[in-house]
């Protein structure tokens, strides 16, 4: 991104909008008439992550196309929230299939969009880690190495909340979920497992992909935006919290979805054709310390001693990410120059 | 397409949850408040400040500047002299800086002035008259609000000018005389009645004569306290005030304080002194204090801006003994309890003058005879409300036991003149003395509670990382030469940056984060656009606290269910 | 009905023969089944395939296991697969080979039949001259015609230029005709009304 | 027009007829043929529009046929056997959904032993799927019913599953008339569909429903599968109209009106059993068939009407319910409930084991003299069992069944297979 000298705002572009930045530079989310791709009633937990995740995602993917959007959405804790009978939350063409299904769901629109000439509308597909990460997966890569018109969105919170937290392809290591339980000389999930779902997206060489988290919310906008402004397959992979699986007061779902950015421990960044195009800098970095304790599910990491061994082991793990998508800048960070245009 | 066609249950209409309100799942409910912001608690003319620089950030410089004026009306005034104990107070300081809320208050003042923006209008007329006596802060923010109520004001001073310490004793290069004047103008300008040069000795007499309902008294602190020095007959001794208060009196011209002049004392008056001394043309200009730095009462700024300025300070140190063109000092040393005691250690000083700035005392001369009113110290006790003991006669400013500042002078004038006001109506007393109603500043939401509001209230991830703007000074070479106005203002930009930079604490700033972040779609946004445009939809809000949360400015609060 | 099986090996073509059989009897406007032994074989491997060729429509679906007349695209196998299992007594042979059944240590073995219905041609070495490939289909094909008449060699070539095009075609009728002009008279025209009798 | 044509082939051109607009398909034998030729079609622009997806597996296969049909597009894939079971949590899904998806499958058995030739194990597991299952005898019957397949399918918005036998017919090359593009424009609509995703009309489809409303959408679908047995003789009917010739439709008897014994069963077997009917009516057997086309809804009231003045029923299937036996002959049973009629279940051709006429002369006239009990096995090889059975009962560690028959039959040597 582009830095543009401009009139500082109060708080700039990190909260969702401002009173006194010109209308067309706030946030989607900030605006009256946004989308809400999913509106109120839905039975998400208090302070869900991922509805909020799927808000903001979907809005923006509704401005970017004037409305002209379909969504295939996974099973998971997503669909089932939004859709029980006899109501939907939904405002948007949407379907739901399988769990494992939703990428190729997705090619199907497409390909049945452009079958019938309809160049317009727009397909996004989305699902939790699971379906996205572990059982999509293969559909997932199919939609990748064949570039299917379809921007697909991950809304990972780590685990299988949706049947209880169990362990998924994204839990970290040490993380407390009911199928890596905290005992053990190694408690919580195992060290050395996992995989990095937006690296392999990446690896497919398709036109864009992107992390990004419901903290950073016009980072996140701005993605999607991209996303909608390319053709063939796209990936954006959101970390979203979850209160129940993660052991954080609901009203906690943004700060600690901040502190995995602000440790290094979820790295944001953006890349393109294979390449990491840009990465999204740590603006005040804290040790991951600060991101464990605020989570129940890392407790055991503390309580009841100290297992300052793992502490390092997570901490090495963030070093790493800020070391390799260099998301500390050596150069000093000038405020003032990032905030977004506009204001009297 | 009908619906009819579409397969039973699992096919659906869009957005029909609505008809599920998950509001019944919340134990407890976010709730926008409005609370006082620490610099406006801390204001002592209760500036509203977090409201006025609401509107400054803006661009809104008239309705800022209209804001101030509920409060005060000397923004350009006190943009220059106040001391900023709201700035001490700004949660910013723990984030990086305190807002610069004088310079902007400056700004607006500066403004008001070049664009000839004029006072509220009054209230219908009272038929009511108030007599106030003495033309200084106290007694013309009191005269400027009685006006704005309704009440015929006539304001008395024995010196030929309005100002009183703001002229007599502030040097031009603190606060140059035509932001003075053009202040002034502006209550003239409210129909209030200037007698000046008018001294009054008994206050019973001209309130039966004049038919006032009601007076105010604000006569301040005129006379410098002589502290007790032993001097040769030739040794030339002039206190603080007088020196100042010559430098008015242009048909005198300026006073002749020699070659090196030494002040005595540690307050403002002292810096004041001083840097006029070395304007005068004194080579040397040393400020003679009894104690450390860290306990002088002079504002730091003032300190530092004499230091600049090439004036000495001799710390620990007193005056002894005073003869033509020297002084004997002797050194001092802290006890344990920080008191200054004589070492015996004696030195001394060369000075043509010395300036005495050691306190300043009331004339209640004019008091004598009147039943009822007490006094205590040199001042004259008073309610919340102002009033004295006697009846309808009510006193503010240095005369009554405050910090003497102009800035709390001017608060007790607004104090005083609601007080003469509800007096005057028969209006029930209010506890704080503050009208009832009158802190409401937009008329949208609740009105602000008297709760301040904590650092760690706020959520300062949402604020910019943005270093307070220094105000530019004049050159250090030109300052000490002229009397031409030390401190610069902020330019547009600056200033709105630096209102930009409030935090707007305990507020709504309408950033639109509680809208933004709600995972319910349970807050309304309003169209007013203005200050509080957001509602809590309190059929879907789940009450899982976000919006509380990932509130910049602490404006949403927590409040259990009842149950 | 005429039933016809064709040994070979995977690659050789072998389904393809029984295709272009099947297509040169719908070219005499009668019904024709053609069908590979349905394997994972890779090339190499042994390979059948079937041909049914009747007056009416062909209904059954099981393996033709009493053929009319087998077709040994490759003489490899004989010695490794029961090529003759189940021919009828006075069904077809036919041989890619330059040698006579005896040299081929046949002759015990076709004792059974009738000697003017076991043939053998070179069709390898007709291939190589008319396509400068060894692929003997269409030389076997055109043998095949020559020798029991259940269709014409117009008819496979006819077939031939149906599924191939431009010089490749005109290779393989060339291959198909000189095939059938090696094949003896003894044989052929003759028996024709008795194969479609049977 | 008339031609002499593979049966994959015909089923592609006649496939590309119906204009389909998604075509998403992954390779397995022995549908690979069907798929191939559409993709040269669409690749050549001779089936325009229609985007053909090369996709990495059954699973997505159906997925994306479920996106595209749910996005008004006429959709088709194929498939076989494993590929069947792969994508079976799809198939409940398109049904469920109620998309109008056609489907080729060209019939295999299951693994393990994994096995490429043919049987009805595959369709057969998919019964209760909620697809209409069309069973066809011969190439030109598959031609004409997937014509009718597309119709059936948007007529009632359910996905339709058209099965013929892999490698019998999907290889087999025959004489087949194809239909004219003009007569397959006039007898198949363009697609309308009920439900659509689109952005001028948001709807959700594929919400989740709960124990209130379950049993309600199950039984509309049970409901919705039933009005096929209306639906398809319509259609039958339409297409015998327009193209002169019949085929599809619930059922088929050949000589069987005045028959004693009545042989059931559904495929290209048929062919081979009104061959053998025939040399047998000859002789003098009072015996017919009665094929079945339709076995999904199950035209229960048809078959019992077909085969209730008959003395007994033989039912030759290609598939296998293991611990019960014959699948096909459980509904027969089911629709001749409360007759006379014996019922014999016989297994035969599992795993392309061929089906010959001797075979099931021999098996008919065991039936015919009572001789058959249980159910059979048609060409089982009893020694090679026994032995096993044997093996099995001496010792826990048995092996492998598969590999130690093969290795009494002596196909497997000393080393590994």
């Amino acid at each position: 991104m582009t830095a543009t000298r401009l009139k500082y705002f109060q708080t700039g572009s990190f909260a969702a909008g401002n009173r006194l930045v010109n209308p067309e530079s706030r946030s989607v989310q900030s605006g009256a008439e946004r989308a809400n791709a999913i509106t109120c009633g839905h039975r998400a937990c208090q302070g869900c992550g991922e509805a909020l995740g799927a808000r903001y995602a979907l809005d923006a993917a509704m401005r970017a196309t004037g409305g002209d959007l379909i969504a295939a959405n996974a099973t998971g804790c997503l669909e089932v929230f939004s859709t029980p009978y006899p109501e939907s939350s939904w405002q948007l063409p949407w379907i739901h299939s399988l769990f494992g299904n939703a990428a190729a769901v997705s090619t199907g629109i497409a390909a049945a969009l452009r079958a019938k000439g309809n160049t317009h509308t727009r397909v996004v597909g989305q699902g939790g880690d699971g379906g996205t990460v572990d059982i999509g997966f293969a559909c997932l890569s199919g939609m990748f190495e064949r570039d299917d018109d379809v921007l697909f969105i991950c809304y990972d919170n780590e685990a299988y909340m949706n049947t209880g937290v169990q362990r998924s392809g994204a839990t970290p290591p040490a993380a407390f979920t009911t199928t890596t339980q905290a005992v053990g000389e190694e408690p919580g999930a195992p060290w050395g497992q996992g995989k990095s779902a937006p690296l392999i997206a990446l690896a497919h060489e398709i036109p864009y992909v992107a992390t990004a988290t419901i903290a950073d919310l016009r980072d996140l906008e701005a993605k999607v935006q991209r996303a909608m402004s390319i053709r063939g397959a796209r990936y954006i992979h959101v970390l979203v919290t979850c209160p129940l699986g993660w052991g954080t007061p609901s009203s906690d779902s943004l700060r600690v979805a901040r502190l995995a950015v602000e440790t290094g421990i979820f790295p944001v960044w953006e890349g393109a054709y294979g390449d990491v195009t840009a990465v999204t800098k740590i603006r005040h970095r804290l040790p991951v310390e600060d991101y464990l304790q605020a989570q129940t599910r890392f407790r055991h990491l503390f309580k009841p001693r100290r297992r300052d061994a793992l502490i390092e082991r997570v901490q090495a793990r963030a070093d790493r990410n800020i070391r390799r998508f260099g998301l500390i800048d050596p150069v000093e960070y000038d405020p003032v120059a990032l905030h977004v245009e506009g204001g009297s | 397409m009908s619906s009819l066609e579409k397969p039973f249950a699992i096919t659906l209409e869009v957005g029909s949850s609505r008809a599920n309100h998950t509001g019944s799942w919340r134990t407890e409910r976010p709730e926008y408040v409005r609370l006082t912001a620490p610099c406006g608690g801390a204001c002592p003319a209760s500036e509203d400040v977090q409201q006025w620089l609401y509107h400054a950030e803006e661009g809104a410089y008239e309705q800022a500047f209209r804001k101030i004026m509920e409060r005060n009306p000397f923004p350009a005034i006190c943009g220059r002299v106040c001391y900023h104990p709201c700035e001490t107070a700004c949660n910013r300081v723990q984030l990086d800086e305190a807002v610069g809320i004088n310079s902007v208050e400056r700004f607006l003042g500066d403004q008001a002035i070049a664009g000839g923006w004029s006072s509220p209008a009054p209230a219908a007329a009272s038929g009511r008259r108030v007599l106030v006596i003495g033309a200084g802060p106290s007694g013309l923010s009191a005269a400027y609000h009685l006006a704005l109520l309704g009440h015929a004001v006539t304001v008395r001073d024995a010196a030929p000018a309005a100002g009183g310490m703001m002229r007599y004793g502030i040097p031009k290069y603190r606060l140059p005389r035509e932001v003075l004047d053009a202040e002034l103008a502006r209550i003239a300008a409210l129909g209030v009645q200037f007698q000046l040069g008018r001294n009054v000795s008994d206050v019973i007499s001209e309130q039966l004569e004049g038919r006032f309902d009601a007076v105010f008294l604000a006569v301040g602190a005129r006379l410098g306290s002589r502290t007790n020095i032993p001097a040769g007959s030739a040794a030339k001794i002039i206190d603080a005030l007088s020196l100042l208060r010559d430098m008015e009196d242009d048909a005198a011209g300026p006073p002749l304080l020699g070659r090196r002049v030494a002040v005595y004392g540690g307050g403002n008056t002292a810096m004041d002194a001083a840097r006029t001394a070395k304007r005068l043309g004194a080579e040397d200009a040393v400020i003679v204090y009894r104690r450390t730095r860290d306990r002088m009462p002079a504002h730091e700024s003032e300190l530092e801006e004499a230091l600049q300025e090439g004036i000495q300070v001799h710390w620990l140190t007193t005056i002894k003994q005073a003869d033509a063109g020297r002084l004997t000092v002797e050194r001092m040393e802290l006890d344990e309890h920080g008191f200054p005691q004589p070492t015996g250690q004696f030195d001394e000083l060369q000075a043509d003058t010395l300036v005495l700035a050691t306190g300043q005392q009331t004339d209640l001369s004019l008091l004598e005879g009147v039943s009822g009113i007490e006094q205590e110290d040199g001042v004259v006790k008073v309610d919340h409300n102002l009033m004295t003991g006697h009846d309808g006669i009510f006193a503010g400013g240095d005369m009554v036991p405050a910090e003497r500042t102009v800035t709390v002078a001017i608060g007790h004038g607004r104090r005083a003149a609601h007080g003469i006001d509800r007096w005057l109506r028969g209006a029930p007393d209010t506890a704080t003395g503050e009208p009832e109603g009158s802190a409401s500043h937009t008329g949208v939401g609740p009105a602000p509670q008297p709760v301040e509001v904590p650092f760690e209230r706020l959520n300062t991830w949402y604020y910019s990382d943005a270093p307070k703007t220094v105000r530019e000074q004049l050159d250090a070479v030109r300052r000490s030469s002229t009397f031409d106005e030390v401190v610069l203002g902020l330019d547009e930009s600056t200033a709105l940056f630096e209102a930009r930079r409030c935090m707007s604490c305990g507020n709504c700033l309408a950033c639109d984060n509680c809208y933004g972040v709600c995972p319910d779609n349970a807050v309304i946004k309003l169209s007013r656009g203005g200050a509080y445009a957001y509602e809590i939809d309190y059929d879907f809000c789940k009450g899982c606290g976000l919006c509380v949360q990932e509130c910049p400015c602490g404006a949403l609060e927590m409040q259990p269910e009842l149950i | 009905m005429f039933e016809t099986r064709i040994h070979g090996r995977g690659g050789q073509g072998v389904v393809t023969s029984a295709e272009l059989l099947s297509v040169a009897a719908f070219r005499e406007d009668r019904h024709a089944q053609a069908f590979p032994s349905f394997g994972s074989e890779r090339t190499g491997a042994p390979v059948i395939s079937f041909c049914r060729i009747d007056d009416r429509t062909i209904r059954t679906r099981e393996p033709i296991s009493l053929p009319d007349a087998v077709i040994i695209v490759d003489p490899t196998l004989l010695h490794h697969v029961d090529v003759f299992s189940g021919l009828r007594a006075d069904g077809y042979v036919l041989i890619n080979s330059t040698r006579s059944f005896a040299e081929l240590q046949l002759g015990e073995l076709c004792d059974g039949f009738r000697p003017e219905r076991l043939c053998t041609i070179p069709a390898t070495e007709l291939a190589r001259e008319h396509l400068g490939r060894p692929l003997p289909n269409a030389a076997m094909l055109g043998a095949f015609a020559q020798l029991t008449g259940v269709v014409t060699v117009e008819s496979v070539a006819a077939a031939i230029r149906q599924r191939f095009s431009g010089e490749v075609a005109e290779a393989n009728v060339r291959a198909a005709q000189a095939a059938a002009g090696l094949v003896p008279p003894s044989s052929g025209k003759a028996a024709q009304e008795e194969a479609i009798n049977a | 027009m008339l031609e002499q044509i593979e049966g994959s082939q015909a089923v592609a051109r006649t496939v590309a007829m119906c204009r389909p607009e998604v075509i998403c398909a992954y390779p397995i034998s022995p549908q690979t043929h069907i798929v191939e030729g559409l993709s040269r079609l669409v690749k050549a622009g001779e089936l325009r529009p229609c985007e053909f997806v090369n996709v990495e597996s059954e699973y997505a296969a159906m997925s994306v046929a479920i996106g595209a049909s749910a996005t008004g597009a006429r959709s088709y894939t194929a498939t076989a056997s494993q590929g069947l079971l792969y994508m079976a949590e799809a198939l409940y899904n398109a049904s469920g959904l109620g998309l109008p998806i056609v489907m080729t499958v060209a019939n295999r058995a299951l693994g393990a032993p994994i096995n490429i030739w043919n049987d009805h194990s595959d369709s057969m597991s998919q019964r209760d799927s909620g697809w209409i299952q069309l069973y066809v005898e011969s190439n030109q019957e598959a031609v004409d019913v997937h014509l009718q397949a597309f119709r059936i399918a948007e007529t009632l918005s359910l996905p339709v599953m058209v099965c013929m036998d892999g490698f019998i017919l999907t290889h087999a090359v025959e004489r087949v008339e194809l239909p004219e593009p003009e007569q397959v424009d006039a007898f198949l609509p363009p697609y309308e569909p009920r439900q659509l995703l689109d952005p001028a009309e948001p709807m959700t489809i594929g919400a989740m429903v709960g124990p209130e409303a379950y049993t309600e959408v199950r039984y509309l679908a049970h409901y919705k599968q039933m009005q096929a047995l209306d639906v398809i003789p319509e259609v039958a009917a339409a297409f015998e109209q327009r193209f002169g010739r019949s085929s599809g439709g619930l059922l088929r008897s050949y000589r069987s009106d005045d028959a004693e014994t009545i042989v059931v069963a559904l495929g290209s077997v048929l062919g081979t059993i009104e061959d053998v009917i025939d040399e047998l009516r000859d002789q003098g057997v009072s015996i017919g068939a009665l094929g079945i086309r339709t076995f999904r809804p199950w035209p229960s009231e048809e078959v019992r009407s077909a085969l209730e003045h008959a003395k007994r029923v033989i039912v030759v299937e290609k598939a296998l319910s293991i611990g019960i036996g014959g699948i096909v002959s459980q509904n027969v049973h089911g629709a001749l409930e409360g007759t006379a009629v014996t019922i014999h279940t016989a297994i035969a051709g599992l795993g392309g084991r061929p089906i010959t006429k001797s075979s099931l002369r021999r098996l008919f006239a065991d039936g015919i003299a009572g001789e058959l009990t249980g159910t059979t096995f048609v060409d089982l090889d009893h020694s090679l069992v026994d032995g096993e059975s044997e093996r099995m009962m001496q010792t826990r560690r048995s092996g492998p069944h598969a590999e130690n028959m093969l290795r009494d039959v002596g196909i497997v040597g000393a080393g590994p297979v």
